[in-house]
């Protein structure tokens, strides 16, 4: 892996254009993914309940990118971005939300339980915070074997509020495993704003660090670049021995809680700025500069790659019903 | 009389509690403004502000716990716990402290709490979030446990239940939110502990629970077809039992059949069986049948889910086979 | 055949797969220096050392949960929950997490974890250190769940459930840990799934788990004295169930008695009552019988623990009860 | 109440000398009831199990001297202090632990459930933490009632590991209720000390306000004064609307973590020096520099009152066994 500071050295930008413009074309696929879930869901096509990270997909991108193929991650009900950040192809994600064998979870899973063990996924969870133990518990095991390796866990700070959160973090520092805890702070848990559900102002989530001595470190969650340079220094932080890091990311959720979400509870005038001001994807547009055609080039490649995935799915294989028991056990 | 949506029904209940008494308040994830994840709650805030209808963080242990705790102090909380699933969360809180305190503090004390969830398959959640876990509470001493089927009951048992002196837990079923069915002019409160005979039946009764209730009446006008008349008992709470009515019908039926949505193995339909067996032994002309949901965690394809939750033909054919028996 | 006592026979498991097996590692509250609050890892921590022997914050959600992802990456853990009335703090991990991950990932994840815990009254503990909690584990499609009553039993399983590549909850039980019994000088493994006859008899069938094993054996003398002949059967596996083994005695017997420390209502002995009246209806010539604690939260004074929690003499009324019809 | 500036007026030591003794005498009531346990614990008069708080003696007499009858609290399974102090008479508590109807729980209790309404003590608890939240609901109800009371919770260095002890302090910070958190760190859970169970120097621990914005109040535990006015301040605090205290006192478990423990896991030094130097009994003697008379006087006295206990709980009423389905139900 490349350090920190061999990003950073003296005399430029710590990423090439080329880097950044990768960075936008997954950002770009992400969005484009999650807006085919949408209008599939609302097609009646897609069963079960989504949520899409929409606003959010420069943190997948950003820290996924930092991670090496062999670290693992558990990620949340806001999933999708994670899983495609990792490694997952879009038609095997896309195949999962149509229940299909393809499936990355061969159709047991849905969007909110994307595995893929091969690239690291290790699951994407419906139970706020129900990945992050594990995430301790995959850290310990590559601690005790000696494995150069990181475990991640993505959260929100809806999930900060949780007692799985707490016992988690104060378990991975107190042993010093290689962790990273990602705090995804949207500034929302469903409908309820962060002033309701936090005591601390939103923006200083992370002193909750201070309650374990545990490394913080802090990037906008909006600038792909920063997000990729703080995930980085987490990860060398974390294996270097001195403790897991939490990574406190600033972010916001441009759509509903859930698809269909009517978002009676949020002011209309906050989205708008939001939308216009950070949108993760539209900042990196601005600041490569990108002729219009060199956009349109990316834009249509990746949507037709979101729409092969739909493809794909759909031309995908239904579970026999009696298959429902085939996995029970081991 | 007029018509409610189970959903209605249950926010009537609640919006009478607020009105008419200051003790009563409500707890939970998402409950202010956007009205509960089931949109239960709706309008309630704006009618009685956020002192009272108060969004909470995602703490299920705290929630419950901080109901606990006013409870003791003599408020009537009803707080929501957005999932059964994460009932998993407040374990700890429920079992050890609201269903012993009283015991243990030699009669002292009183928790009159109201837990309200929600659980049920039926719309490819996946396995996380439709979990049928009332079984698990039948089990613990100094609780009581409701699980109500109808707009009417539901309304009148859970009026009952925030003014029982005891930790009421209150499953509602995801699925039932939008039935309808006439409900009295006004609240009705039901007592805790009495069945409710559905349809009266001669051949076999079936004893069900939940949304499995609507699948049993559909079963049993299947039955009725082929010339076979079936009870159909809803006990409602599960905890205390009624143990009377329904033993009494099987008695009179002479076969029975359990139904809930919940896993077959070890759920409330083996407590059912454990005391039916006993209460009318010499009366049963068959081995009672269990319908349950078959033994997985719920997988997210609709197909597989539909093959694991069980549905009016799995009553259908339970109802059979033990007419099949001698 | 050298003796053991229960204790040591959990302790000699653990000592020979830590000494085989890198993968296999220990975690819980004070298990490393004090060897585990009943003394069961005694000794452990000084051959093995403090990063196969670890002692964890008091965060039941953490220990299992990181025992999960642990077993998610191949290691094998053992973890301990001190009591199992703390296993209502890790009820969310056990049951939403650990029993669901190879369902939800289709196949993809295996979670070869053990949760080792202990509980059980006869101590005056009061309500919040006694509690037998193994049936709601009974009802978690993904989870195995042990309860082994003798000292052989219990090393020969507990190396199974290491073994397993599933998540196994392994109850000992409290009362049992000095109790001594001869085991096979090496250890032997004992399949999970497989319940044990302890005793043949001809006229009543006890199946008994934990401590109420050895109340029902003392139970069967007595009623051996009246002219009774009794069977005692020990699942050893509540989940999977044999539950072959066990119809096959009650169809032998034609009358059965379930037995076990936890609450009656809602506990296992419904499970079997259920399973043994499916099973074997046309052989029954008597109600099952339960024996279970009564139901209360269990009360400190001796006298009213006493009264609360069942013994031989419950078993043996029972065993009467059933014998006294037709 | 008393606040803290009018008990540190300019002239003088904030409490008067009859007010230290009392707390004195309160003090040795409590080690000396305590020994009485341990020594009828051995002799088998005893059922259950217990744990004695024999060197905590300030902590329990302190705090629930700053605090106003009508104040609730909730203990832990270390209780008896908590109790005597709250103002349970002894030989109700002693009547608990020999299970007679006369106790505190009327025998339904024992040592780890002591509970007196009437004085406010809201009961011990075996789990750990698992008071706390309800405690959290008492300030709760106090707040919505406009109710000038406070409610305070005793755990343990070993209960902030808990995820209930996060949740609890987190939501009564939200809501800024009058409650305050009362950390009695005594540096060991059980066997496991500090070093081994906490990812902060167990001096630091008062750090885990920081993830909830709490106000913090620090004292030594073994100070019975200085435990008196940092709760008296914690309780203005809470009172004044401003949110809860996390009160962190230092102490030192000077005894087995339970009647009869063997201590295998304790450096006997640290505890020989413990006991020489922060015996917050002796400390307070020799601060007050008590006559050995007066103290002989003390001592008899309080000695006289735990045997009279011990009489009143021998000639106790045993509970009859079918009661124990008494109170399963209101
Ligand atoms: C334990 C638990 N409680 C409640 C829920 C319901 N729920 C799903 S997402 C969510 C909000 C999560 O907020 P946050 O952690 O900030 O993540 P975000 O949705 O903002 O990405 C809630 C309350 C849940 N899934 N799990
Ligand atoms: C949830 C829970 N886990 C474990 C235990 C067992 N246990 C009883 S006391 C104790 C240590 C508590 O340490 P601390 O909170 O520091 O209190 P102290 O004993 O030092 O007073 C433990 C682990 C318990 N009672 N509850
Ligand atoms: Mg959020
Ligand atoms: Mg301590």
């Amino acid at each position: 892996m490349t350090t920190v500071e061999e990003r950073t050295e003296p005399g430029g930008r710590p990423l090439s254009r080329d880097e950044l413009r990768s960075f936008l074309r997954e950002m770009l696929l992400i969005r484009r993914f999650e807006e085919k879930v949408e209008e599939r869901f609302r097609a009646g096509e897609l069963p079960g309940f989504l949520h899409v990270a929409i606003g959010q997909e420069a943190v997948a991108t950003g820290v996924c990118a930092a991670l090496a193929r062999e670290d693992v991650i558990a990620s949340t009900h806001r999933a999708h971005g994670h899983a495609i950040a990792k490694g997952t192809p879009v038609e095997r994600l896309m195949a999962e939300l149509y229940g299909k064998v393809e499936g990355c979870s061969r159709g047991y899973g849905g969007s909110m339980h994307l595995y893929d063990l091969e690239v690291g996924n290790l699951g994407a969870n419906a139970v706020v915070a129900g990945g992050i133990p594990g995430i301790v518990g995959a850290a310990l095991a590559f601690q005790m074997r000696g494995e150069a390796r990181v475990a991640a866990a993505f959260f929100g700070d809806g999930a900060t509020n949780t007692g799985t959160f707490h016992e988690s973090l104060n378990l991975a520092q107190l042993w010093k495993l290689p962790a990273v805890f990602v705090l995804e702070n949207n500034g929302w848990a469903e409908s309820t704003p962060a002033s309701q559900h936090l005591p601390l102002p939103v923006e200083k989530l992370g002193k909750r660090a201070a309650a374990y001595g545990m490394k913080l470190i802090e990037a906008d969650g909006q600038d792909v670049e920063a997000v990729y340079l703080a995930a980085l220094a987490a990860r060398e932080h974390a294996l270097s021995g001195k403790g897991p890091v939490l990574l406190h990311l600033r972010t916001y959720r441009l759509t509903g809680h859930y698809v269909g979400d009517p978002q009676v509870y949020r002011d209309k005038e906050e989205l708008a700025r939001e939308r216009a001001t950070r949108d993760p994807i539209e900042l990196l547009k601005a600041r490569l500069e990108l002729p219009d055609d060199d956009w349109a080039a990316l834009d249509a490649e990746v949507t037709a790659e979101v729409e092969a995935a739909v493809a794909f799915a759909k031309a995908g294989t239904d579970p026999k019903p009696e298959d429902a028991l085939k996995y029970v056990y081991a | 009389m007029p018509e409610l949506t189970y959903r209605e029904a249950v926010r009537d209940a609640l919006r009478k509690a607020l009105r008419e008494d200051e003790r009563v308040f409500l707890m939970g994830e998402d409950i202010a403004e956007m009205g509960g994840s089931m949109a239960v709650t709706q309008g309630l805030l704006e009618e009685f502000g956020p002192q009272r209808v108060r969004n909470t963080p995602i703490s299920e242990m705290a929630i419950v716990g901080s109901g606990i705790g006013a409870a003791i102090q003599g408020m009537r909380p009803v707080v929501e716990i957005m999932y059964e699933d994460f009932l998993t969360l407040s374990m700890e809180q429920l079992v050890n402290q609201a269903a012993k305190h009283r015991t243990m503090s030699g009669g002292q004390v009183r928790v009159p709490l109201t837990v309200r969830t929600q659980g049920g398959a039926g719309w490819s959640p996946g396995a996380q979030h439709a979990q049928q876990l009332e079984a698990w509470f039948v089990h613990v001493p100094g609780l009581k446990v409701v699980f109500a089927s109808t707009p009417e009951d539901v309304r009148g048992l859970l009026w009952s239940s925030i003014y029982d002196d005891n930790p009421v837990l209150f499953f509602e079923h995801r699925t039932l939110y939008p039935i309808k069915g006439e409900v009295p002019e006004e609240l009705e409160p039901i007592p805790l502990g009495k069945a409710r005979v559905h349809r009266e039946g001669e051949d076999v009764t079936v004893v069900a629970t939940g949304r499995l209730v609507h699948e049993a009446l559909r079963a049993a006008e299947e039955a009725e077809r082929d010339g076979v008349s079936v009870e159909v008992v809803d006990p409602r709470t599960l905890l205390p039992l009624d143990e009377e009515t329904i033993i009494a019908s099987v008695r009179k039926t002479t076969r029975c059949v359990t139904a809930h949505e919940a896993v077959t193995r070890g759920g409330f339909g083996a407590e059912l069986a454990a005391v039916i067996q006993h209460g009318a032994f010499d009366w049963l002309d068959a081995p009672i049948e269990r319908v349950g949901a078959k033994f997985a965690p719920l997988p997210f394809a609709p197909v597989m889910e539909q093959y694991v939750v069980p549905h009016a033909e799995d009553v259908y054919e339970a109802i059979r086979r033990t007419v099949a028996r001698g």
